[in-house]
């Protein structure tokens, strides 16, 4: 693997092709009580190497959207390609790395048999996952955890754990549902340095949702405010941080001006809780 | 040698005595027979088993066998090793009954199911009893495996065989002063006890007549033997249980009961004992057990071929 | 006012390990002995009084007492009775005899076995299919249930003559009869085990393209253990009892429960409740193993913790 | 057929498809066997194609199409392999028996069922709460009752049957006694479990309102035992019904389902105890269904009821 | 009741009474695995009127305080005193209510039904019940829910529902143990300012857990900083802010140095992640 992919560089050089590419999606689910429009006419293109993170109120349709391009939602209406392929071809072409809200991990294997697991279902031999495991548990400081079980390590690192399953067969795109919801703030701080990090080195494209404004800040280079009923895109804020990011750099000046500009943006869409 | 199944009515006990002994002592083998016995039990309908062709021959009582053939199913009697009736009505004196015709209604009775109720049906019929219950007619109890209704007083009577029941109701630690017996022998409404039977199909086939004659002519001998040699017969009849629960004694003395019951036979059914079964059954009043006389229910073929 | 809930379960600190396992049970066991031994001592008066009635005797309350407990054909047995019964058929007899419980046990427990063995096959397969083929699913619960209804002791004569007349005898009619009462509880648990991976982690099987032979074997199969086993416990003790009610109607053979039967048939108290703990102590011993099994299985997946 | 439709109908016919050739094989092979195979690949395509389309009536109609498939293969089987009526009765026989006997299904139903099953049924499960909640403030007899009582429940019923006939008599009594031995423990242990099945916080919510024992008993700790309870009354419901038509064998009066069905073969009337079978399925069946019903009701709250 | 209660006043006017008192409080958990010390030498006094955040790396024992204020957990060692009772007579005299992080809410009750449950255990009677569900159900915006079960609204409402429970019965003392950990920023922003015009209004004691730097400074008075194994208190800020707070403080110079401060304080005990 590459560590050093130049996609990071071109991206800035405006070089890099589109990855997902949605016109006008639609997403109705047909309930008991009428239909829900979890998306409404979702235009958006998100280019190779971006780090793009959806934000909206609760029912705004983020997951759904995310969903919908890992291909476990059917957009109802627009067009969703990824690759330049549907989103299905491309979920059996094992283009996306998907990170749930809460871990998932398998409580009867250990972490190392959890990050092996879909280095197994797609075929890598074994000399191949042992390889992947090692450098991914190292990825997300884990080394030496990988023979516990999930129930053994605290809350944070079972999210690493599930984080390092979704990097170990190097998916290009890596889709993040809240993935560090659950944790207290400084080790949530530790995690976004070492995604940041991570994709930095790897040039991958990440999708990325959460509640969090200062995270979103802190990570994107491009970040999606929604807005619910029907879920909807309100606002694309580009970032203009360098791609080089200390922590502190949330304490500058055009930090706190982009957070605030994605609270007001934030704030327009909400109208309830 | 030839291979033939006979289907028990009941467990094992004495009450079969004369086919365990012919098959222990080499009486079947002499015939160039190898017979299996099952044993029966409280749910297993002969006559089904047969219909089923789970086995050749069955033991079973005249009634069952009529109901069956009525019911379309061709059983034919062969050969009648019981030549008297061993069932009565056992009651505690204590519940003061001395004469049947008067002294039943308003009582509590128990009785076998299960196919062996008829001979009872028939009975209480001629006494003009309902069994429905009332002051004028009796309640019936199904009766289930034991004496125990009696002993706990939960009926006044209950269906005995001479020969197995009522030694048990003895050995619960009763005795004859306690009790009042009466024999269906004796109240006329005997009927047919444990004869043996086949299906009518079987006799248009002269090998399995052959087969069928040296059977009844190897289990005759048998009987025979058991009659005058009770305790061995008994300890043969151990032997065969497979339970374990049985005991000699009792089984001795099964033997000798029994031996009572098959003393008249030399196997061969009596015409006239046919005929006074048939219309005991018949008097069923509104529900007989059966409705017309039958025909071609017994055949002295076998016992023609195999005695002479 | 009422007293107050606690706010946590009282927490006992006994030293000794087990102890506070085993001490309520034995409590528990010496206060049914004492009302056994009662209820022995009042439900056999009746007998003994009315013996001594027809025999004209009067006796001391001692000796009454005594006459109670020590009954051949007791209506309830006494507790020692029934522990010499059991003794006498485990111990006393040679393991071959017909007379050994022992003897009667391997019996009713060859025939459990393949009866547990043929009903949990079937009640898996049975499970794999409905979760996998929603006509199935549609299709075969309600009979499933409806199958459980019918009095299997009306069926079991019937079933032992079909089999017959197909020339089969023995051990197979009785097995079938457990396998009828054992495959249920084994398809109810194992359509909810293999329904319990939630949506999040038959996503991430979908996100990662896997088959569906791959999402059973790595993930239904594995996460439906615990359901397993559980239902495998009820199983066993329900084709215990097919096993049993398959001997019943077959009279004068082997097995607990043709010694149930006879016991019943010749008004053998003591047999009978011989007989009954004997089968209610190999129901416990199956689902013992099974248990052992379950925590070794489990520990060996990291599910016990 | 859309889309979707025809797309899961084609996944569902997968299975399908590999067994009919095996099947096709053997009606060639036993050409008897042709229409009852042709029968069952019609009728199970029919259904197949009816679930794809998960039209609101499918759920009810697929379990019927399925049972009167298999009726009509029996009747089919009946015929063709000539099965004597005395051992396996066609169901047009059965049928006709029914119509023919209602009264007599009718008496030995309420016999066994009303009277037997049912009062046994609600003696048992009423004994089985009451003791729950008793032992539920003491662990000490919870940790001494339970193992008793799962060995209790091992104890196979058609064992205590007889002695319980000797007991209680041989009317409905003892049948209903034996169906109070056979529902207590298994309702008990899942209301005790039950009882227990609330989370530490909503027993931590209760003790900072100071709740008092009965408060927090039936506010809490009842309505979160009911998910359990029911699944102690389900399993219980047809439990009840066996326990009542077994012990009918060990001594009966002369009505009821157990004494109608050992009579009746042994005079060879399959066709009336096959309608006895049905009588009891159908029982049975509702039974579960009405007890289903109700616990639709009572925990409407819990995940599994809502959907 | 007294919605204007002067207490806020007094407090800053220093006099207000203590009423929980924490005298090197210690509590050691046996596990099988040898003794958890949660709590070591904790010295803590909270006056009437206070606004007391603990904030911490997990495992530092928050929990742990709270519930043993709340008689929850019995301390093995020190004297801890609420309004000069031990904690066990004042939950008798149901001093508290209690917020836990999950809402806790019980399926077969409707909202309502939730609300007036305590109620309903404290012997309320009806009319007062109903006034007083209407009167919470509106403070936490939820009006209009009141029919509906805990499964039909969102998370978000389900916690405001469970706040709602908490001060319907008007306890002096409420105890919130990370009450919007589950929430989005915006409903969280929302649930802020009404829980803090709610105490400025009615002058109760709280007690309240949260991971968020931003959350412990905008709404205290007092910032508890704790640190792990053993659980203790390693700082304890008092707030300079005025009690009137507008979201925007946030922004402000000295909101940013005081957050500063706690999170260098935070940063001290945690150790790992
Ligand atoms: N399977 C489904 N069936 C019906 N409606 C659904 C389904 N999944 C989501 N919805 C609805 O679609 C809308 C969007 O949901 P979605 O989960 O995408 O929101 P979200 O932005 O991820 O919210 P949150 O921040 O709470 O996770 C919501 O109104 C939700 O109720
Ligand atoms: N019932 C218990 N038995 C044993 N140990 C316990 C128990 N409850 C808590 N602990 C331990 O006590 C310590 C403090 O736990 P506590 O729940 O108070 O932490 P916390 O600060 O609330 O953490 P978090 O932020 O994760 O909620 C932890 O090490 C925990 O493992
Ligand atoms: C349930 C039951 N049904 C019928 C009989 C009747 N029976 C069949 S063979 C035989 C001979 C005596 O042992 C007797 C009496 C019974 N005993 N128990
Ligand atoms: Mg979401
Ligand atoms: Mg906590």
């Amino acid at each position: 693997m590459n560590l050093d992919r130049p996609e990071t560089r071109k991206r800035l050089a405006g070089e890099t092709r589109p990855v997902i590419e949605a016109q006008s999606v639609s997403l109705t689910f047909q309930t008991a009580d009428g239909p829900v429009h979890a998306l409404k006419d979702v235009n958006l293109t998100i280019n190779e190497g971006d780090f793009v993170s959806f934000i909206g109120p609760s029912g705004c349709g983020k997951t759904t959207f995310l969903r919908s391009i890992a291909a476990l939602e059917t957009a109802t209406g627009g067009q969703l390609s990824v690759n330049g392929m549907s989103p299905d071809q491309a979920r059996l072409s094992r283009a996306y790395g998907y990170v749930f809200q809460a871990p998932g991990l398998y409580p009867w294997r250990t972490i190392s048999g959890n990050i092996s697991l879909p280095l197994e279902i797609m075929g890598f031999d074994k000399a191949d996952r042992r390889a992947r495991i090692e450098r991914v548990l190292e990825l997300v400081d884990l080394d030496g955890f990988g023979g516990k079980y999930p129930w053994q390590l605290s809350g944070g690192m079972q999210q690493r754990a599930s984080i390092a399953r979704a990097l170990a067969f190097d998916a290009d795109i890596l889709l993040m549902d809240e993935p560090f919801g659950a944790l207290d703030e400084i080790v949530r701080d530790k995690l976004n340095e070492a995604l940041l990090d991570l994709w930095r080195k790897t040039g991958k494209t990440i999708g990325f949702v959460t509640h969090s404004i200062p995270e979103a800040v802190y990570l994107s280079t491009k970040i999606v405010v929604m807005s619910p009923r029907p879920g909807r895109i309100t606002n694309i804020i580009e970032s203009p941080l360098p791609p080089e990011r200390p922590l502190e750099i949330r304490d500058t000046p055009e930090f706190i001006a982009l957070a605030h500009e994605v609270r007001e943006g934030l704030r327009e869409g909400h109208g309830d809780g | 040698a030839d291979d033939l199944t006979l289907q028990l009515k009941w467990v094992t006990q004495a009450q079969f005595a004369g086919y365990y002994v012919a098959r222990d002592k080499g009486f079947y083998d002499e015939e160039d027979l190898n017979v299996t016995i099952k044993p029966g039990g409280p749910d297993i309908a002969p006559t089904q088993v047969l219909a089923g062709g789970g086995a050749d021959v069955t033991v079973e009582w005249m009634p069952a066998a009529l109901a069956a053939r009525e019911k379309g199913l061709p059983l034919v009697n062969i050969a009648q090793p019981y030549k008297s009736s061993g069932m009565m009505l056992t009651c505690l004196k204590e519940s003061g009954i001395s004469d049947p015709q008067t002294d039943f209604a308003g009582k509590t009775l128990g009785v076998w199911f299960a196919g062996n109720e008829y001979p009872f049906l028939s009975w209480m019929n001629t006494l003009g009893l309902s069994t429905e219950g009332g002051e004028d007619g009796v309640t019936v109890l199904k009766q289930g495996f034991n004496v125990d209704p009696l002993l706990q007083k939960q009926a006044a009577c209950i269906s005995t065989m001479t020969y197995n029941e009522y030694g048990q109701i003895l050995d619960a630690g009763l005795t004859p002063d306690d009790l009042v017996t009466f024999k269906y022998e004796d109240q006329g409404v005997a009927t047919l006890e444990d004869g043996l039977y086949t299906l009518e199909q079987n006799l248009d086939d002269p090998e399995m007549v052959d087969k069928l004659a040296r059977f009844v002519r190897a289990s005759m001998k048998g009987w025979k033997y058991a009659e005058e040699h009770p305790e061995e017969a008994a300890e043969i009849v151990l032997d065969n249980d497979e339970t374990g629960a049985q005991t000699i004694e009792h089984q001795t003395r099964m033997m000798s009961e029994v031996a009572k019951l098959t003393a008249g036979s030399d196997g061969t059914l009596d015409e006239a004992d046919y005929q006074r079964t048939v219309e005991t059954l018949l008097a069923g009043g509104s529900d007989p057990v059966i409705s017309k006389e039958p025909e071609g229910a017994w055949t002295h073929a076998i016992t023609d071929k195999a005695l002479n | 006012m009422a007293e107050l809930a606690p706010t946590r379960p009282a927490r006992r600190n006994w030293r000794i390990a087990g102890v506070d396992r085993y001490v309520p049970v034995a409590v528990v066991l010496l206060v049914i002995l004492m009302i056994w031994y009662l209820g022995a001592i009042g439900m056999n008066a009746q007998w003994v009084r009315d013996q001594a009635a027809r025999a004209d005797e009067t006796m001391s309350a001692l000796e009454f007492t005594k006459r109670t407990l020590t009954l051949d054909r007791p209506v309830l047995p006494a507790p020692h009775q029934v522990a010499l019964g059991l003794w006498d058929g485990i111990a006393g007899q040679k393991i071959t005899s017909k007379r050994s419980l022992v003897y009667h046990g391997w019996v009713t427990l060859s025939a459990t076995l393949a009866g547990f063995a043929i009903g949990s096959l079937a009640g898996i397969l049975l499970a794999i299919g409905i979760v996998h083929n929603r006509a199935m699913d549609q299709s075969v619960m309600p009979w499933a249930v409806a199958s459980q209804t019918v009095p299997i002791l009306a069926i079991a004569p019937m079933v032992i003559v079909v089999f017959a007349s197909a020339g089969i005898t023995g051990l197979m009619p009785k097995a079938v009869i457990a396998a009828w009462l054992s495959f249920f509880p084994v398809l109810v648990g194992m359509v909810k085990g293999l329904r319990t991976p939630d949506a999040m982690q038959l996503d991430l099987m979908r996100s990662w393209s896997a088959s569906a032979s791959q999402v059973f074997w790595r993930l239904r199969l594995p996460s439906s253990m615990p359901y397993l086993f559980t239902s495998l416990k009820v199983a066993v003790a329900a084709a215990l009892v097919g096993t049993i009610v398959g001997e019943l109607p077959a009279g004068a053979t082997s097995g607990l429960g043709a010694r149930l039967l006879s016991g019943s048939y010749y008004g053998q108290t003591v047999q009978i409740w011989s007989a009954l703990f004997a089968a209610a102590a190999l129901a416990a011993i199956l689902v013992m193993i099974i248990g052992m099994i379950e925590r070794t299985t489990l520990h060996r997946m990291g599910l016990a913790r | 057929m859309n889309g979707v439709a025809w797309q899961i109908f084609r996944r569902e016919l997968r299975p399908t498809l590999l067994v009919a050739p095996f099947l096709i094989f053997a009606a060639i092979m036993t050409p008897a066997l042709t229409p009852i195979v042709l029968v069952w690949l019609g009728a199970w395509t029919l259904n197949i194609a009816l679930t794809s389309l998960d039209l609101p009536f499918s759920r009810v109609l697929t379990p019927i199409i399925f049972g009167a498939t298999i009726l009509l293969l029996w009747e089919m089987a009946c015929r063709i392999f000539e099965i004597p009526p005395v051992i396996l009765p066609p169901p047009s026989r059965i049928a006709v028996s029914f119509t023919q006997n209602t009264s007599i299904l009718w008496t030995d139903f309420v016999q066994t069922i009303l009277k037997g099953a049912l009062t046994g049924w609600m003696i048992g499960a009423t004994a089985a709460i009451v003791t729950a909640v008793a032992i539920d403030r003491s662990p000490f007899l919870q940790r001494g009752l339970l193992p008793i009582g799962n060995f209790v429940a091992a104890l196979p019923i058609v064992g205590i049957a007889p002695i319980l006939v000797m007991w209680f008599g041989f009317d409905w009594q003892s049948k209903a006694a034996v169906v109070v031995v056979m529902v207590f423990f298994p309702i008990l242990v899942n209301m005790v479990a039950g009882l227990a099945a609330t989370d530490a916080m909503q027993r931590d919510q209760m003790a900072t309102w100071a709740a008092p024992y009965w408060q927090s008993l039936w506010k809490l700790r009842m309505p979160a035992a009911m998910p359990f309870l029911f699944n102690g009354l389900k399993i219980t419901s047809t439990l009840a019904l066996i326990g009542a038509i077994v012990a009918e064998f060990f001594g009966s009066p002369t009505k009821g389902m157990g004494f109608r069905i050992s009579t009746a073969v042994g005079r060879l009337d399959l066709p009336l105890v096959w309608a006895e079978i049905l009588v009891a399925a159908i029982a049975g069946s509702l039974f579960y269904g009405i007890v289903a019903l109700i616990e639709k009701k009572v925990t409407f709250w819990h995940p599994s009821q809502r959907k």
